[in-house]
Parts: structure tokens; C-alpha cells; sequence
């Protein structure tokens, strides 16, 4: 048992937060409060520093840390709310190419990833994203050596600035994991159209229309492409949890500071006794939720994937919960600043009720949990 | 008891979706739609209210002497929670809250002018009283206004004045005895906005409402702008809210969001086969909504009730405020676990659902804990007026 | 719109609770945490003064007011836990033998039950109760002109002591809803097992081996029967839930006046706002349960029972949830006073969670609803 | 990270499970579910806590100068957390929290009399705090102990004096010196419950669980009884939560109650067909449970690891109780719901299911909320050390 990150891992983690912080300030932020919430700059800088390759093996300029230590640095990236895509980006397509895709592939688009000169998307979420795992609306079949696409993904964080982007097609056996060029390569078969998610985060719409997508772009197909999808369930819903961790976080900070600032009837709001109460309330669910994402990337690293995904469901449930109670607290307990958009509040709010949904939300995952329970213990009594 | 609307409440809420079914020209839809416009201010929303003022919906619960029809508060109940069903901007806290009082208090200039507009669904007031310090504890508010004269030199900054950016009047409250205990030195005017010296600046929010933050700088304001007896304006602040206690929550907006979620679900096919709202807990969330709903229906309903029969307790106002304003973020949040991550697209979005209104509706509900009165100090009520409990700090 | 009692409503309400007053002390009360928890002096009283026939026509001796009124006297018994069982005799077994039974049979007991010289009792809820409408567990088949019972019936409140108990049983084509004899009578193929519930109610298991019961105490057979068993739910939930609503009504009063006498760091206890903010969510979860309450029995007295059926859902629902809010809250608040047994609080506890559980719990009236209302919407798109 | 039992962690654990599961002879079973012996004192239950000190289990946690083996935390937790599992009532409050403190302070005769019996499991102390007007402000504490000589004069009551009927000792603060401020005039003594002077009364809980009232009437103790310096017991009290704390709240018997509750559904048939963890909403509440329950075990691992890091900080004892103690009653009250009515049949009757548990455990257990410092007050410990808001009133 140990609760502690390495201290390579806690160089890590200050080292981005360094960088983050240098870049977010509430100032610095404004900036991408409209048009493409998408932070080129710093994305570089952080490339610089290393950081995109955290997860990525040194052959291909990576750092050959683990997830873990990637994780650390979602966190970071949740409490500075930085307009970065690092889960399409590092998680999903990345970590996939990184972990399904060939050696050519992975030599074609790992070491861009990690020096930052290529930027990937993933497009995953299927109709409404109650989780990852339904059935794919994008449909492929082979044609020579190409896989011909069609149908539409929603959901895809910055398609148009994206060299290549993780989806999942319909096969005739079974799901098949694609890169996609680029919507703005001007590809023919391919489209996107504007969608702006609660954060102002892009999201497009993509259309596949007969697109052909030459046959080493697929990473996996059929019982490994499920397989595959289990693990990159699991990344995704670990690394959701990790940026929620840091929303709240900073969020809960943000109230203690202001609360006890803030005077009414002659003292400090903090000093209400109701004020006090629901702040410590807070703080419990942010220590929950800080031990439960831990457990959860801690699974998503060092147990088998089947193993690894009852630990982030529940981590996805807690997450729910949690980013929505401490989001309405926070702004609750700042009462009007909570609100006002010059006071840097507002973004982690956005930010908890993004996460929260993303991936699908406490609900169906309730249900899903439920019903696994039920099934390990029809198991056991059968027995 | 009866716990239902009688045959003739039923008729006159009929009548009042029909009426503002034909107020909604896709002019009007179309305005309110646009980023901006949805808290009104535009053209075709300035002459649907004057259309509303025209029919007589404005004075409706006005006391007869003021011009009113006196309407029972279960009939204002009903045309209020049909109104704000449709999502149009009525400018409640003009109509309900300060028009009848400048009505009862104001100089003669002051009710030819404001009240009479009011009526007519040509004038909106903007309401000053928080100040930067004074938020919760509006007592510690510091615009200043002196005498000079006939006049009153007013100094001093408000904020969260929302609407006064297309507001005709601002609802001011401010000091006119500092040396007075915190609530004994309040005064009322009613100020022009555009009279010199006043002036505002944007603040956006959240919800991508505009509220603003409005100056007072050496305003010369003649007396007869004054509203009620000078140092006595904190009677007209708390002494008022009466009718306007129906428009602070209803259920009408909360039940609309349920009822085209549920139909958006029925007719939405899951990705895991059937309809979205055949999968156990969108069914579970729907029940959960609907529980909260109608607790809050009979809440609303109760207290108009109440109030026609002058039996409303201090307390009541209370819980439908702090009941109300907490269920709402938690509908919001079960229909928009429904939608999924869908809801999280904002209204413009290629692929949204229910227009956005959902994820606007989330961004824009959690003002409501804390303004009009934080939810603490409703509490506080209710376990005082309620419970008969002491209070403790405060 | 109308949300006042009638003056005879009223005048009836005073009655009733200055009568239980008189007898449910916390001294008188103590006589009966042990042994059968059925005071029969106390339910002689309320006999003679009327109140055991709210609901009885007065040619069987009653008062012929109506449900709306009887659900009055119910509220008062759970505001004092008088210990009587005033749902499954007179809302379920009087009632029933009131709406469904022969002229004859009502000739037989409701005079008894209006002078209360007969106790009638009730025992409809199946296995582990989730709802009063699931297949009954008992089952009768028709044997010249006797029904001849057969299984189990759990849940029947002072079996013993009553003379005839509504039951429901199953039969070749439908429900069948009878009236058995009474255990205590010696009736062979009939025997009583002692089950204690959680307030030390007697709620006896009923075993039936063939017992033969005549023709006319069968209330209702087949799709009557289901018709009545549709109502008999609804009158059943109502009942309970003003029950609910006179408990929690007095255990808030409690807690409010405990909180307001008891110091502690030198200050009445009332004043920390932690608890005054509590107490306040207690007051709003009880005046949200009156107005439910209240709808579910307007609904039950002036509705179809298909259309009541939701409104008694709900406030089941809503019962269950303030129930267990506002005990814990009352414990809590009291500290250690709210689990002594010298002090009255305890046995509203007991009351609360029985309450919540009887007749089925939020959870299970929570997925009915949810898919009745799916159902609804289904239709409606239909259309 | 290595957030799981270690091999060596793991191995322990099943010994200890071992270990227990021997140690329930059939006639320790039968005592603890006889009535009024839930609670320990009975003759199998002495047998049974004499073996656990003859095999060490006592002194496992004790610092090694005290006699003990200085176990990790971690390893104290996993005893813990499984003797809770089997519903022992292991007396937590002598042998972790009395025991080590008289152990470092006590006089010679306390230490060879009480110490020494409690380590090898033959003396359980009760703790004398309480007052009637001194529970969470136990600072108000009027019993007196005043010094006569080499004795002390004992007066006095205490109440909520659990475990008094058959413990040999109790653990009282007294205040001998009425005119310091209130922390500081309290002493800490050791007194016998066969000397003279001393006497209880029953107090029944709604857990029908027995805790007592006790009186203390010029009792004559002699000074070698007292433990620790005079008018210093305020530190004895505050500062010795130490290993104590990882017995207050453990996921062990929540746990326990999920997986038995889990197995009945699994194994029982529902009425509507199929078996009770088929339905939707069993499945909904298992869930519910299950994700508050892996929040409870990680809290209580930390917690345990940190003070082995010796980095626990003074919030994280605070978060543990507050959030087990109100996770338990939502616990109950969820399985319950699964168990239906028949969840309300008391241990005995008929038709019960799981010996009737849950129904006793829900009736005891909501004393945790305010036991132990209520939880206004350890929001309060949050706020300030967690958060480093300034405190208000208190």
C-alpha cells in the first residue's frame, strides 16, 4: 500500500504546473474565451518541456513515464482550466496509436505528437456518450486496401486543427479502430460542421461520405478493436476523473479564499457557521474523490483491463457528483462573483459540468455498475 | 379541499396559452433567439409588452385604486407561470415589485410618468440596491444622495443591475443619513437613465447574461423623483415583495424542461437499442424530476391560495424560494444526464438537442441560491417564522 | 382550489387528537414497547366517540364522512404512536368490506367495527412488499361453496386479536380478495407465527393448509378484484403517508423545542446556524410531504384510481425519503437524548422507518413511476 | 501509487480472518445473539477477549515501551477493520484509547492492576466524560474530585456511560479546580466500580442497546488512582485519539452487510419475476452502496497509511467520521429498501431475513452522527484545518 507519487513523478508534476500556471492566468485565459479554445502556445511549451510524451516510448522522443504521471499532468491542466485537448489528444489518440498501432504508424505520428508538431483528435462518443462502448454510428467496410467510411461522429475536440483523429467505425465483424486525416486537409468524403461544447471547447460534427482511409490507419479490428475499446474506456474515464480532481480542487481553494475575504454584517462570510459547514462538505468530496480517482488510474495502470473497469466507473460516478456539488457550492458561496465573468470562477464551473457528462455521467454508469454487481453475484451464488 | 384548478382557473389558463401562443410571432421567436436579446430590450420584445400592457395583463394583479383589476393571486399564479413557460423576458420585478409601489408612494410626476408606463408596457425599471459591499447585507449599502435645495445630489456605484442597459428608470436606494443606524438612513428615487451623471458598464456572466455595474456621479435629481418618506426606504425595500413572491419561483419553466426532455427521449432512439427513454435510469431520472415537480407545483399553488385567503405565513415565501431554487439545478442536472453529453452543446451547435436550452438554463440557474435573499438567510427565516427557534449571529 | 379542511373536518381533528392525547403519554406509551402493541382501551374510546366509523355509512352505525377525513384521524394517530392499527383495520379491511363487500357481509361487520367490538385486520403485502400488487402468495381454489386457502401470508397486524382478516389470494383466474377467520378462533388450517417489526408492532405470519372459508367473505374476485386491490393500494399508500406526515410533523416540533432549551458552550443550541439550517430543510421537507400527502388523499377521494395511483406513487415516495431525512435529523440534533428511551423521540423513529418501508419503499415506487411515465410518452409520440 | 494490499498486508488479513473465524465457537455465537449480550460482558465474551490477549491481538498497536509490538497502522487496521466484520464488540475505547494513556501515565498500581488486565484482556474500562449538560462542550463538566488528604472525595454524574454494567473500571474526568477556565481544572482518575460510592442506572437505547447513567457519591479514591497531573486531564482527553481513530469508522461491517444483502437478492425470488437483483432498482441501490463503500475503504486506508508516514493530517480523521458515519445510515437505509418490509422484522420473528442485522444496525447506528465529537464540530475541525477558514462562534 502507498498513497505517494515518486519524486520523479512530483518534479513532473511541478514542472507543468509551472508551465500551466505561467500561461492561465485569468488574464491570459480571456483570450480563448472566444473563437478556438485552443492554446497553440502553450501546447508547444509544453512539448518543449517534454511533457506531450510523457506516456510516449523514448524511440519515438517520448519521456517513457506511465500513465500515472500523464494523469498528474491531466490534473494540472484541470486546475489551470488550459484550453487543451490533452485526453482526445494524449489519452485516446495517442495512447491508442501508442499502444494498437504498428511500427510505422506509431513512427509516422508518435514522435510529432511528442515534439507537439502534430496535434491528434479522437471522436469516440457515440449519439449521446452514455459511455464509450455502445455501437459505433460510423460504419467501414474494406475496399482494396482501404477502409471506406461513412456516417457521423460527434464530439471531435478541435477536428479541424487535428493531423489525424482516433474514431471507431462499424465493421461487418465487429469495431474497427481508424486514424482520419484531417477535415481541414480538405479530403474529399470528409466533413466537419461547428459544434461549441458548454466550455466554448470546439467540438465538430464530422461526416464521412464515402472517405477512404488507406488500411495501416486502422489500429485494431473486431475482438481486439473491443478490447481495445475497453482499455481506452478505461484512459478515458481514469483521465476525466484526474481533470475533475484538479477543477474541484481549485474551485473548493477558491471559495475557502474567498469566503474568508469577503465580509457581510460586519465579518467574515467564512465565519457563518452554514458557510463553513458546506465548504468542509466539499472538502470531503474532493478527498473522496481525489482517493477514488487514484484508485482508478492506479487500476487503469496495474490491473487487467476488466479489472480495471468497475474502479472507473465508480470514479466516473464520484466524479459526477462531485463536480456538480462543488460547482454549485462554489458559485453558491461566492454568491454574485461566482458568476461574474471577470472573476476566474466562472471557466471551472463550465469545466466540472463538461467532465461530468463527457464519456457519459454518473447515471448510466450507475446502471451499468448495478448491473455488473448483479451478474458477479448471480455468479457466486450459482456456484 | 380541492387540490386542482377549478373549471374557471383551467378556462383562464387555456386562455392565457392561447393569448401568448399568438403574442410568439417567429418575429418575436426569432428576436429573443439572437445572443443578446434573450432577456428582451429589442423591438418586438418592447411591443409585446405593450401589447401585454394594451390587454390588461400588466395591471392584472394591480390593487384596484392603483388601476388594477385586482386579480385573485391564483389567477396571477397562472397567467405568471404560463408566461415564463414560454420563455419570454417579463419584467417582473418592474411589474410586480416596484410599479404598485411607486404607484402608492410617488410624487404625481413620478406615477404620470413611470407607473402609468409601466402599465402601459412602455416603461421597464431596473432595480439598484447591491452594491459591491452589499450584497446579503444590503444595509451596509454606501450611495450617498444629499439634499441641495429642491434637488438631491446622488453619488455612489451599483452592481448586478441587470436590465438597466435597455431600462428606462433605475429603482435606487440610497443613503440619505449616514448617520443612522444601517437601516434607518435608506431613501428611494426613481432615476432617469438618461439623466446626467449616470452612466454603466457590462458585466457578463456565466450564463452569458448581461447584468451591469451602474455609476451615480453628482446626479441632480429634483425631490419629486423621491419615492416615500426620506430615511424610510428600507420599509419599501422588504415591505414589498407580496406579488412578486409568485414570480420568484415557479414551476412552469421547470416543467416544460421535463416535458420536451421525456417527449425528446420517446421519440430518440438509444444507441443500446429501443427508445432513450426505455433504459432503466432515464426512467429513473424522469420519476426523480417529476417527484421534485410537483412538490413545487403544490408548493406555488399553496401560496397563491394562501395568499388570496390571508393566510400566508412568513415562512412560506421561504421554502418555495430555498425548495425551488435547489430543485431546479438538480433538474437540470437529471434531464441533462438524459441528453447526455448532447446537452452540453451549446444552442448554434450542428448536432444540439432541444435547441440548447438545457445547457443554457444550467449556466444561468445557480444565480437563484443566492439572489433574491441567499438561501441561508431563508433558512434562518424559516427555522425563526417557521420553527420559533432563536436565531443566533446575524 | 381549495387547500383548507371543512369546519366538521376540523372540530373531527380535534377530537381525535385531544382524545389520543389524553392516552399516549410517553408514560401510557410505555406499557405497551412490550407485549401486543394494541391498546384496546384506547381504541374503545375512539369507538365511542365515533372516529372508528369516519368512513362507515350510517346505517352500519358510522358517520358517513369520508376518506379525506378518516386519513385526519390517521395523521393524529402518527403524530401521538398511539399504538393502533387504525390502516389495516379501518382503511384496508373496513374499508374494503365497505366498498366490495355484500350487503350481508357489511350487515355482519361494520357495525362491529364502527362500536369497535370487532377487530378487522389486513394483510395484503406480498413477500418482501415492494408494492401491494404483485402476485399474492396465497393462493384459493373454489370447493363446492368454500374457497379453500393454501400459503403464506406475512405482514398481518395483531393477527390474534382480530376477528377477520383481509387477505388476497391467487385463484385460477385472478386475484381473489377474502376474509379469513381469525387464528385466535381455533380455525383449523389456519395458524399464527410471531413476527415482531421494527416499532414492536405484532405483524404475525399466516399459515394457511387447506382452510375452508364460506363464499361470502370473498370481497372481490378476478378483474374486480384487481380493481380493488388498484384502490385498496392507493388507500393503503395515502394512509401511510399521512401517518408519515403526523409523525414528522411531531418529531421536527421536538427537535425545534429541544434545540431551543438545551445549551451548550454557553448558548441555547438553536442558535449554532448549523442547526437552525438543518431544522429549516426539516421544515421544508414536511411541508412539501403535507401538500403531497394531501393531493394523494384528494386524489383517492376524487379521482379515478388509475389517475390517483401516480399522485400516491409520489407521495410514497416523498414519505419515504422526508421519513428517513427528518428521523435522522431529529436523532441527530438531540444528541444522545434522541436515542434514550426515557425520552419520546425514539418511538417516532421506530415509526418512520416502518413507514418508509411498508407498503413498499421510494425505491421500487420510483422505477414504477419512471416506466409509467415512459409509458406515457411513448403514447403520446405515438400519436 | 500502490493503492491495494500488499502480499505481506494480504497474508495477515487472512489470518486474522482465520483466526476469528475459530475463535466464534458456537457458544460465543449464541451468547451475542441472546439479548442484552450484543454488547460483550457475558462469560464466552471474556473467554473470547482473554484468548485475543493471550495471542497478542491487545497489545498489537501499543508502542513497544508500553509492552506492545508497535504494528504498522496499516496492519492495526486490517485487525480492526476484521473483528468489526464478525460483530465482536472488541471494547476499541480500553484497549486503544484508556489503555496506552495509562500505560504512559498512570501510577504503578494502575499500571499493574488495570494495564496489565487490560493488555491480557481481563479489565475493560468504561469512559466517564459525559455529562448531562456536558456532551460536544465537555469542557462543562461539573463532576468534582477534591483532594482530602493523600485521597480524593469523588462527586458526581456521568451518563452515557457504555460498557459501565460489566466494565471494571471507569476512565473519569473530573474537575478539580472549579475556578480555572473550564479546560483547565479537569484530572483524569482510574476508579473501580466495586468501590463504595458508586453506583448506575440503565439507560435503554433505540437500539435497545444498554448504556447507563452512573453516580459517583463522596467517593473516596486514593491519589495513586489518578493519572496524569492535576488539573492537566484536558490533554489526556484531546491528545489520545492516536490509533483510536482507526477503529471510529471502518468499512468492515458496511461491507459485510453489502455482500450478505448482495447474496440474499441473488439468491432470493421476486415476486415480479425472476430474482430480487434482477429488478432495476436493487440494482440501482447495490450500486449506490457498492460506490460509497470503495470511498469508505480508501478514507480508512489513507488514513492508516498516513499515520504510518507519519503524515496524517488533523482534517483526515475529521473527513473519515463525518462521511462514515452519515455513508452508514444511507447504507442501511439502501439495503433496506432491497430487503423490503421484511427488512423490519426484529431478529426472532418468522419470516426474517439476514437474522434481522439490518434492523439492528440501523437502530444503532445513528448515535455515530453526534458520538465521538458531532459532526457540526468536526466540519468545523475541516474548515479550519483543511481549508484554513476562520472559525465563527464556538
Amino acid at each position: 500500500m502507498n498513497f505517494a507519487y515518486s519524486e520523479d513523478q512530483e518534479q513532473l508534476r511541478q514542472l507543468a504546473r509551472k508551465i500551466l500556471e505561467d500561461y492561465c492566468s485569468n488574464e491570459q485565459l480571456r483570450e480563448f474565451d472566444q473563437g478556438v479554445r485552443f492554446h497553440e502556445g502553450l501546447w508547444k511549451e509544453l512539448a518543449a518541456a517534454g511533457l506531450l510524451g510523457i506516456e510516449i516510448d523514448e524511440e519515438y522522443g517520448g519521456m517513457a513515464f506511465d500513465f500515472e504521471s500523464l494523469c498528474l499532468l491531466i490534473e494540472e491542466v484541470g486546475r489551470t482550466v488550459a484550453p487543451l485537448p490533452v485526453i482526445p489528444a494524449l489519452v485516446l489518440a495517442a495512447g491508442a496509436v501508442h499502444a494498437f498501432g504498428s511500427a510505422e504508424l506509431k513512427a509516422e505520428l508518435l514522435p510529432g505528437v511528442a515534439s507537439g508538431e502534430i496535434l491528434l483528435s479522437a471522436g469516440l462518443a457515440q449519439s449521446n456518450a452514455y459511455s464509450l462502448r455502445n455501437t459505433p454510428t460510423l460504419t467501414a467496410r474494406l475496399e482494396e486496401n482501404d477502409w471506406v467510411v461513412d456516417g457521423q461522429q460527434s464530439f471531435v475536440p478541435f477536428a479541424e486543427q487535428a493531423s489525424s483523429i482516433l474514431v471507431v467505425a462499424q465493421t461487418s465483424d465487429g469495431p474497427a479502430l481508424l486514424m482520419l486525416p484531417s477535415p481541414g486537409s480538405a479530403h474529399s468524403g470528409l466533413q466537419a460542421q461547428a459544434q461549441t461544447a458548454t466550455t466554448g471547447e470546439n467540438q465538430s460534427l464530422l461526416t464521412c461520405t464515402g472517405l477512404r482511409v488507406a488500411k495501416h490507419y486502422c489500429l485494431a479490428h473486431g475482438l481486439g478493436a473491443e478490447q481495445a475499446l475497453q482499455t481506452l474506456q478505461n484512459r478515458a474515464l481514469a483521465a476525466t476523473v484526474a481533470q475533475m480532481l484538479g477543477v474541484c480542487e481549485v474551485m473548493l481553494r477558491m471559495t475557502a479564499s474567498y469566503t474568508s475575504e469577503r465580509e457581510q454584517f460586519g465579518v467574515k462570510i467564512a465565519t457563518f457557521q452554514a458557510v463553513g459547514q458546506r465548504a468542509a462538505d466539499c472538502f470531503i468530496d474532493v478527498e473522496c474523490l481525489r482517493l477514488i480517482a487514484q484508485r482508478a488510474v492506479f487500476a487503469v495502470q496495474s490491473c487487467d483491463p476488466a479489472e480495471a473497469e468497475e474502479a472507473c466507473k465508480i470514479a466516473k460516478i464520484w466524479a459526477a457528483d462531485v463536480g456538480h456539488r462543488v460547482s454549485h457550492a462554489a458559485q453558491h458561496l461566492h454568491g454574485g462573483m461566482g458568476v461574474d465573468r471577470d472573476y476566474p470562477l466562472w471557466r471551472y464551473c463550465l469545466w466540472a459540468k463538461q467532465l461530468e457528462l463527457q464519456y457519459g455521467s454518473g447515471a448510466p454508469y450507475t446502471q451499468q455498475l448495478g448491473s455488473d454487481i448483479a451478474a458477479q453475484f448471480k455468479a457466486q451464488v450459482r456456484q | 379541499m380541492d387540490i386542482a384548478l377549478s373549471p374557471a382557473q383551467q378556462a383562464l389558463q387555456q386562455k392565457v396559452r392561447d393569448y401568448l401562443a399568438e403574442l410568439f410571432t417567429p418575429e418575436l421567436t426569432a428576436e429573443l433567439a439572437a445572443a443578446g436579446a434573450e432577456e428582451g430590450g429589442g423591438p418586438e420584445f418592447r411591443k409585446a409588452l405593450r401589447k401585454l400592457g394594451e390587454d390588461g395583463f400588466i395591471s392584472m394583479s394591480w390593487p384596484k385604486e392603483l388601476g388594477g383589476q385586482e386579480a385573485s393571486a391564483v389567477d396571477q399564479y397562472i397567467f405568471t407561470e404560463e408566461i415564463v413557460r414560454t420563455g419570454f423576458p417579463y419584467p417582473f420585478l418592474t411589474t410586480e415589485a416596484c410599479g404598485p409601489v411607486m404607484a402608492e408612494y410617488a410624487s404625481d410626476t413620478v406615477r404620470e410618468k413611470v407607473v402609468k408606463g409601466i402599465l402601459a408596457g412602455e416603461v421597464v425599471v431596473a432595480i439598484g440596491y447591491s452594491e459591491p459591499s452589499a450584497g446579503t447585507d444590503l444595509g451596509a449599502l454606501k450611495t450617498r444622495a444629499e439634499r441641495d435645495g429642491d434637488d438631491w445630489i446622488i453619488n455612489g456605484q451599483k452592481i448586478w443591475t441587470s436590465l438597466a442597459d435597455y431600462s428606462d428608470y433605475i429603482w435606487l436606494a440610497a443613503r440619505t443619513d449616514p448617520d443612522a443606524p444601517k437601516h434607518k438612513g435608506i431613501t428611494m428615487f426613481v432615476v432617469p437613465t438618461d439623466i446626467d451623471g449616470f452612466s454603466m458598464s457590462p458585466i457578463w456572466t456565466l450564463g452569458s447574461v448581461r447584468t451591469n455595474a451602474t455609476y451615480y456621479e453628482d446626479i441632480r435629481l429634483p425631490d419629486e423623483w423621491r419615492v416615500g418618506e426620506v430615511n424610510k426606504g428600507w420599509k419599501l425595500i422588504t415591505g414589498q415583495l407580496n406579488r412578486e413572491r409568485l414570480s420568484l419561483v415557479t414551476h412552469g419553466h421547470a416543467e416544460e424542461l421535463y416535458l420536451q426532455t421525456a417527449r425528446w427521449a420517446a421519440e430518440t432512439a438509444a444507441n443500446e437499442g429501443g427508445m432513450v427513454i426505455d433504459l432503466p435510469w432515464v426512467q429513473h431520472n424522469l420519476a426523480k424530476v417529476k417527484v421534485g415537480l410537483d412538490a413545487l407545483k403544490l408548493l406555488c399553488w399553496k401560496q397563491a391560495w394562501a395568499m388570496d385567503m390571508g393566510t400566508l405565513d412568513m415562512a412560506d415565501a421561504s421554502v418555495a424560494k430555498v425548495y425551488g431554487t435547489e430543485f431546479f439545478l438538480e433538474n437540470y442536472r437529471l434531464l441533462m444526464e438524459i441528453v447526455g453529453q448532447t446537452a452540453l452543446l451549446r444552442s448554434g451547435s450542428a448536432g444540439e438537442a432541444l435547441l440548447g436550452k438545457l445547457e443554457h438554463r444550467y449556466r444561468t440557474g445557480s444565480i437563484l441560491t443566492f439572489g433574491g435573499g441567499t438561501n441561508e438567510v431563508q433558512r434562518e427565516i424559516i427555522a425563526g417564522a417557521g420553527l420559533w427557534m432563536p436565531r443566533g449571529r446575524l
